[in-house]
């Protein structure tokens, strides 16, 4: 098997979980993500998101300028 | 209870609280939600670019 | 400079982790912090998108108004 | 239900948990201990221990002595 | 494979070394096997306490 | 003293964790770090009990000898 990249598909009900990997000592069982890979999982999320969102919103603001314009014309 | 349907699953009580930050939720959990939450602003985002295209195409037939 | 250096170290800027040396490994945020994080930041961003398309909407009755 | 104190019984093969709740949002799923509670625990753990051994190991030695004369004489 | 005999269960790929670090074991895990351990060497602790009291009663009846 | 304290902050001494204030909350070992640190605790402990077991039973025979 190879390491799950996207949320898989879950049952009805049920809540989506990635990244985990079985331990060979059985005793430790499913190893996850520790909380310095998540902070940085989310933080370059975050900063994805918000570059997009600093690029539209110019790009909607100028539409709707041009909009208001063709609107009072 | 769920430990019927499944003898490898555990019961545990409800947390109170004041549980949240000495217990917290398992890292695959939480990179699951994470990953299903940026997938869906990511789609937002798509819809705004789209609509953005649509809208212009509209704007340059309309001049 | 060596105080703002050891300023730096106290707040632990720029670092994944911090580590105090007492056998334990570095020490990362717990998944409660970053659950907390998140929480924080979603609502936000997603307002901002959901503004940005209603506003895209409005302004796509608009042109259909004037055709 | 009151929180597990203990390690439970478990079926042959199963490995121990404890400590565990479910939080409300079903989201969440179970919630475990930090490593700051587990650090605290095992160093707890560790002190107890390690002062035990520490009143138990005079005690053996002087018996060991003991012994040693007796088995001498 | 579990997750025939338990539809909640999850499976997942085996850990490679460097994984070890990067991801880590439930917390609940960690407290049950710290406790499990622990339980051992207070056994043994009890144990010691004990084999000291015999022996102390042997050696009285052997002075 | 304020040099010491300074250090002791860098270091993290008697801490049970360290903050980046970076909204994330309290950094904390992480489970890997704390299985270490009881992997590296356990054997020490685990043969000192045992060596003094060993030896009360050498004594228990000596002694049973002796009778």
């Amino acid at each position: 098997t190879t390491t799950v990249t996207g949320p898989q598909e879950q049952e009805k009900g049920e809540q989506p979980e990635t990244g985990g990997c079985t331990h060979a000592m059985e005793e430790m069982g499913v190893l996850c993500p520790n909380g310095c890979e998540l902070k940085t999982m989310i933080q370059k999320q975050e900063k994805n998101v918000k570059t997009s969102i600093g690029e539209l919103r110019p790009q909607v603001n100028e539409l709707a300028r041009e909009s208001n314009n063709i609107f009072n014309y | 209870t769920r430990s019927e349907k499944c003898a490898t699953e555990k019961e545990w009580p409800f947390c109170t609280d004041d549980e949240w930050g000495p217990k917290c939720p398992s890292g695959c959990r939480i990179q699951g939600l994470m990953e299903k939450y940026d997938h869906d602003l990511l789609k937002k985002v798509e819809k705004i670019r789209s609509l953005l295209d649509q809208n212009r195409a509209k704007h340059r037939s309309a001049q | 400079f060596l105080l703002a250096s050891v300023q730096a170290q106290i707040r632990g800027d720029n670092l994944a982790s911090c580590s105090q040396n007492d056998g334990f490994g570095k020490y990362c945020p717990t998944t409660c912090g970053v659950a907390d994080y998140m929480f924080r930041y979603l609502p936000g961003v997603t307002t901002d998108l959901m503004d940005m398309e209603r506003s895209l909407e409005i302004i796509a009755n608009m042109t259909t108004d004037t055709e």
